[in-house]
């Protein structure tokens, strides 16, 4: 199991918890195991999302090894200038 | 894939200061922009803008344009063919507006003709029947319920009651308890900000040159940060395949964010397609203020608790953008940056974005950041002078390290900010001496750093030299970098290695040149390159002496035989191997395609002294010192000059560049004449320190350094200027005007 | 949508009307060929000197003049001449050039210092004093100085020459009290008399190629115990044309510039004006900063009159 | 057509043209004589990449018609280096890497050849006000100022 936090915005969507468990060892079960416990989060997921796993921060890398005790944290997509 | 990539190592040529390849070219001339290619039969184009602030659009009679003698193509927004969606059909309304005009200057309509001049009496004879309607150009305007509405259905989600539907996006970052926080404070600031639109202000405007046929095969040349972007776009709106349409990168005449995404190509390609010839389109100066992606304007709360020996017990920020006339993402960087230089329990940062009758804004270096992080920094200062404590001990007290969670909520991994702050408390400028009138101001700044895709490719020629192709334009002399990685990489001098940017045909998709990714991204890919091309010619050597591939070893250039029963070979130098590669397999390329992950942050510190004339205003810009963290500095020229460019265009943004709209929501000062960025008599000389904390994603540390020089000097001169007229100005930009009736209000 | 497609087959060309009355360019080589082509135009021609106005409002649109009349090829526009202690400085001299003439730059360094304020190096390479008078803009740089200076336009035209005093010229924005067919051949610089000092001032928010949000020039003239004499006080940008303050003048004649002087001088300035708020400064700005300017340029032309600083 | 027949001299060669009446000096080195050095930053002398000499002056190439260019000197950006040798000030520029994007850098180069035609020895402080009307948004002017100080002091063989 995996803690994964979401951001302030998105928390309306799993019922105001910062923090929520999830079953997934890799980038997309995390976003796929988000999207069936939490629906909410679906529109943001589909806009795409980055995910920073233990301080790096990945875009869209699906197969990107998540281990259980990995902080994983939510991220909207980066931009730049 | 590794999480630690970096080996400490010595480098033979990464951190020298090589000759730039394109060198030559750029100070001779010959270099060629994007307004500087020319095609047989070639067309001008010529776009018509809407002189008002908002207006739907009736009609529009081309008949008599299109009669004009000369002229090849008349195109309004409907002769799209419709495939663009979402955030490109944004984008295509933005370039060419169909129902509506949106801002002033705002394209309606556009012709191709055998010349500038019948294209610009073309223009003249197209009637454009116009319904105006109300606008809104400020975020205070554009905000409360009743507001005149900029475009129907964007309100964005769970958008409280208070706002109207001119509000499109909505989000929070942040963690931990803020009442409990708040409680525990001794001093409580809370103050509100406004900074003003700007532009990134490149010299070279936007040009290009398009070429399609009807058979809808089409080549494109002009001046971007991202041609595989350009690409992408325009094949979207013109309904066509990405492969059918090849963009060529010109040179780029600066970009800083601006040239991230497209205003004129989508309509170049359309005119072409219809006259069946190349149509070449250059916006013009006024054009380009009117009409490409100015950043956001920004109206920021924040309240920050501190106790009396300078430990922040709670911040919170609410940061308002408006960014044009469709909805924009930079309240996410923004509300994430505003932060990201502390480690604080309870933190707060909510972000709104409303729309108003303005260009869509574009994204200018480390997008949103700036805005945030100047309130933040202003009312850090505040604290600090209100409980008696300097200005460096109370950051270094409340610094983000490793380990800190971070406001936006990752945790840092190793990071420069305590070096930097203890650099800067150490360094001369801190404790000089000051005059009258003079003050000295301090800041913290922060971007993030993107990987995205990437794809080089490096051949090993026949002579022994080396042909790297990489797809990412550059702007501010990363050739040159790309260059030393791989001859650091191969052990071959700098100068075998010839780095170009190839079109779009030639490589799979690259990311745009923004993100202050290239040097971390492309640096990555070409050591990667590098490396797959010494596996092969290690594979050819082994094969050349008759021993097992795992038993040779690569070395300043050589492969040598290595290991028990490697026996005795002489070494064989990449030239040699490359002699001989015909007969040994065919010739030798190295390539490398990934989505780059583990860009590192790149924190920043600004020192800047100002004096202010009391009896007129006038701020003059005494000393400036920039203090950043590289990672690894490649190329330190470079670096120290992303370093002073990014905080000379600060300075402007804290003095004297506005976007000024007149109660008829015209844009007042489209020019270099009334939009004022800093000359070179405007300043002093820009010093620089770099640290390198390396990051442990990259193999030689690198970080991004392009975007963070930006952030601190707003926040730098506000808090210098409220030390030399002690009054706090609260914003942005603090022209003359301003600061001497701050100076008479203060009595 | 009214756009249809068949309009693209239809190619009957009507003659091109732009095209007969496209701009024409003249050179002529003699001040009576220049007018006699101004005076007998029926649309609008303009004379064209440094350019350095009237190519950027081209551009933009603001004027669409069908004739241009290019001076720089009649015989002394480029010469700088002595004459009666003065100096007779061609109207096609540009700021570049007037800079490197030691005689005019000793004796009338505010007026040069005010050309030389003038737009950037590059603008200095062409821009000329005439073409700035007659832009007519109240912000001009020359102006104030000239006018501060006493300085004399020597203009040509369909009947023969004349001579008007420099604040005479512009007399609204844009506008001149130039007649059809009239054009300024030369400006008269006065000979300024021993102990006579002279400066200009302006305020930009940066340090170069701004408008003067507002500006003042002084000239005077000082006796041997240093008591002002004589004195002249414009100020330009706060107003519809450059502003000659008498009652700012009579505060300095016969004072000693002391710091009471200054003081009344700058008040005078501030009443005088009669500025607008624009997108370069507020009329407060404008009024408060007029006068600072006013007193700074008297002290300036207080030590270069030889008086004690 | 009404267009203006002009012969001139540019970078030392022999040149003719013809050009409408109210095109610019800049537009006709552009795209009548694919001399495309100078750049069109703003086409109202505002930002100085469009730099050249005329007779010797320092001057906007978009602020003077073609048409003033009849019996005129003019030296552009390709006239500043003699063959295979750059100007000193070329050399220092890429020396100390005083260019980014590189689009402002044809207009320093004339005009701070110009500036050291006439005062070999210049102050930081002069050079800054003489380049104030070559905008530049990459560099912030620091290495630029250096550049120029540098070749200077060669030129001046100190």
């Amino acid at each position: 199991m995996v803690k994964v936090t979401v951001w302030g915005s998105l928390r309306a969507a799993t019922d105001g918890q910062a923090e929520v468990e999830v079953d997934a060892s890799t980038f997309k079960e995390v976003l796929d195991a988000l999207q069936l416990n939490y629906p909410g989060l679906t529109d943001q997921i589909e806009q795409g999302v980055s995910m920073a796993i233990d301080g790096k921060i990945y875009k869209d890398s699906w197969f990107t090894p998540v281990k259980p005790d990995s902080e994983v944290i939510l991220m909207p997509l980066m931009q730049g200038g | 894939m590794a999480l630690d990539e970096y080996q400490k190592r010595d480098f033979k040529i990464i951190g020298t200061r090589p000759q730039r390849p394109d060198g030559i070219d750029k100070v001779t001339g010959r270099a060629q922009y994007g307004a500087d290619f020319y095609l047989p039969g070639m067309l001008t184009g010529k776009l018509l803008r809407s002189p008002h602030a908002h207006a739907r659009i009736k009609s529009i009679d081309i008949s008599a344009a299109a009669a004009l003698q000369g002229v090849k193509a008349v195109v309004t927004g409907n002769d799209f063919p419709g495939g663009a969606k979402g955030d490109t059909l944004d984008v295509q309304d933005h370039c060419l507006a169909r129902n509506v005009a949106l801002y002033d200057g705002h394209a309606v309509a556009a012709v191709a003709a055998t010349s500038a001049k019948i294209a610009q009496a073309a223009l003249e004879l197209i009637k454009v029947d116009y319904e105006i309607l109300p606008h809104v150009t400020s975020i205070e305007a554009a905000m409360p319920t009743g507001a005149p509405l900029v475009q129907e259905g964007r309100r964005g989600r769970k958008i409280p009651e208070e706002y109207s539907d001119n509000c499109t996006g909505m989000c929070e970052f942040g963690h931990g308890d803020l009442d409990a926080g708040f409680a525990k404070a001794d001093l409580i600031i809370e103050r509100t900000f406004k900074t003003s639109s700007t532009h990134q202000g490149y010299i070279e405007p936007n040009a290009c040159l398009a070429n399609m046929g009807p058979d809808g095969r089409a080549d494109m040349w002009c001046c971007t940060q991202g041609h595989f972007q350009v690409r992408n776009l325009c094949a979207q709106m013109m309904g066509m395949d990405q492969s059918a349409l090849r963009v060529t990168a010109s040179e780029i005449g600066g970009g800083f964010g601006g040239k991230t995404t497209v205003f004129i190509e989508p309509v170049a390609l359309l005119l072409s397609r219809k006259a069946n010839l190349p149509v070449k389109m250059v916006m013009s100066r006024e054009e380009v203020f009117k009409a490409s992606g100015p950043t956001v304007a920004s109206l920021t709360d924040v309240k920050i608790g501190m106790t009396k020996d300078g430990v922040i017990t709670a911040a919170d920020a609410l940061i308002r953008y408006e960014g044009g006339a469709w909805p924009n993402m930079t309240i996410f960087p923004g509300a994430q940056s505003a932060f990201a230089c502390y480690d604080l329990s309870a933190v707060r940062a909510q972000g709104l974005n409303f729309l108003t009758n303005r260009p869509l804004q574009a994204a200018y270096r480390a997008p949103g950041a700036p805005q945030s992080i100047y309130a933040v920094e202003a009312v850090v200062d505040e604290l600090a002078l209100e409980l008696g404590l300097d200005p460096i001990d109370v950051r270094l007290k409340n610094a983000a390290r490793k380990g800190t969670k971070s406001s936006y909520g990752p945790t840092y991994d190793e990071i420069g900010l305590i070096p930097l702050l203890e650099a800067a408390k150490a360094h001369p400028h801190y404790t000089a001496p000051l005059g009258p009138n003079q003050g000295r101001g301090l800041s913290s700044g922060f971007w993030f750093n993107f990987g995205g895709e990437t794809c080089v490719s490096l051949a090993i020629d026949f002579d022994g030299s080396v042909t790297l192709v990489e797809g990412n334009p550059d702007i501010g002399g990363s050739r040159a970098s790309m260059s030393m990685m791989a001859a650091e990489e191969l052990g071959i001098p700098y100068e075998k290695v010839r780095t170009i940017v190839a079109d779009t045909a030639s490589l799979g998709h690259n990311e745009v040149t923004h993100g202050s990714r290239v040097t971390f991204s492309v640096g990555l890919a070409t050591i990667k390159a590098a490396r797959a091309a010494i596996k092969e010619m290690c594979r050819r050597a082994a094969k050349t002496w008759g021993i097992d591939e795992e038993a040779v070893v690569w070395e300043d250039g050589y492969a040598k035989p290595a290991g028990a029963n490697a026996g005795d070979h002489e070494p064989l130098s990449l030239a040699q191997i490359a002699a001989k590669s015909s007969r040994t397999g065919g010739p030798i390329v190295g390539h490398h395609e990934v989505m780059a992950e583990g860009a590192g942050v790149s924190f920043g510190v600004h020192i800047c002294d100002i004096e202010v004339d009391p009896e007129t205003g006038f701020t003059k810009v005494l000393r400036y010192t920039v203090l950043q963290d590289a990672g690894k500095a490649i190329h330190p020229d470079y670096v120290e000059g992303q370093m002073q460019g990014g905080a000379v265009q600060g300075i402007g943004w804290a003095l004297n560049e506005e976007y000024i709209y007149g109660e008829d929501g015209r844009l007042q000062n489209a020019g270099f004449l009334d939009y004022r960025i800093p000359v070179a008599s405007d300043l002093p000389k820009i010093d620089t320190v770099i640290l390198e904390i390396p990051n442990p994603g990259h193999p030689y540390g690198v970080r991004g350094v392009g975007e963070t020089g930006i952030v601190p000097p707003l926040a730098a001169i506000s808090n210098a200027m409220s030390h030399a007229i002690n009054v706090r100005m609260s914003e942005l930009p603090m022209s003359p005007p301003r600061v001497l009736k701050a100076i008479k209000d203060k009595g | 949508m009214l756009v249809p497609e068949s309009l693209y087959q239809r190619r009957t060309i009507p003659q091109l009307t732009w095209e007969e009355n496209a701009m024409h360019y003249a050179a002529p080589e003699t001040a009576q060929e220049a007018s006699r082509l101004l005076a007998e135009n029926t649309g609008s021609a303009r004379v064209l000197a440094g350019g350095t106005d009237l190519l950027v409002q081209m551009k933009a649109g603001m004027v669409k003049p069908d004739l241009l009349v290019d001076i720089k090829k009649i015989a002394g526009m480029k010469d700088i001449t002595s004459e009666d202690g003065g100096w007779r400085i061609g109207a096609a001299v540009s700021g570049s050039e007037l800079g490197d003439h030691a005689g005019v730059c000793g004796d009338w360094p505010g007026v040069v210092e005010a050309f030389e304020l003038i737009g950037s190096t590059q603008v200095q390479g062409r821009c000329t004093m005439a073409g700035n008078l007659c832009n007519a803009s109240p912000a001009g740089d020359s102006v104030p100085a000239m006018v501060a200076a006493n300085a004399v336009a020597r203009i040509a035209g369909p009947d023969g020459t004349r001579d008007c005093p420099v604040q005479d010229i512009p007399v609204s924005p844009g506008k001149t009290s130039l007649g059809k067919g009239e054009f300024i051949t030369s400006i008269f610089l006065p000979a300024r008399g021993t102990s006579g000092g002279d400066a200009y001032l302006r305020f930009i928010p940066r340090t170069e190629m701004d408008i003067a949000v507002c500006s003042a020039g002084v000239s005077l003239t000082l006796d041997g115990s240093g008591t002002c004499t004589a004195a002249r006080v414009s100020l330009g940008a706060v107003a519809p044309t450059v502003l000659l303050v008498e009652a700012a003048a009579n505060a300095l004649i016969g004072t000693n510039l002391d710091d009471a002087a200054l003081e009344a001088c700058g008040a005078a300035c501030a009443a005088a004006c009669n500025p607008i708020t624009d997108k370069r400064g507020t009329i407060e700005f404008r009024t408060d900063v007029a006068a600072v300017l006013a007193k700074r340029a008297a002290k300036i032309a207080q030590q270069r009159a030889g008086g004690r600083s | 057509m009404s267009k203006i027949h002009v012969s001139t001299t540019i970078n030392g060669d022999p040149t003719e043209f013809l050009c409408e009446a109210d095109e610019s000096l800049l537009d006709v080195l552009r795209d009548r004589l694919q001399l495309t050095g100078a750049k069109e930053g703003c086409a109202s002398g505002d930002c100085g990449a469009c730099s050249v000499e005329v007779d010797g002056r320092l001057v906007c190439s978009c602020l003077v018609l073609g048409a003033e260019a009849e019996g005129a000197e003019i030296s552009t950006i390709e006239g500043v280096a003699n063959g295979e040798d750059l100007h000193p000030i070329q050399r220092k520029i890429l020396e100390h890497a005083a260019l980014q994007c590189g689009v402002c850098t044809p207009g320093i180069i004339v005009a701070a050849k110009n500036l050291l035609a006439k005062n070999p020895d210049p102050t930081e402080t002069e050079i800054r006000y003489w380049l104030a009307g070559n905008l530049c948004r990459c560099t912030g002017y620091d290495k630029i100022i250096t550049a120029v100080m540098d070749a200077a002091a060669e030129m001046r063989g100190a």
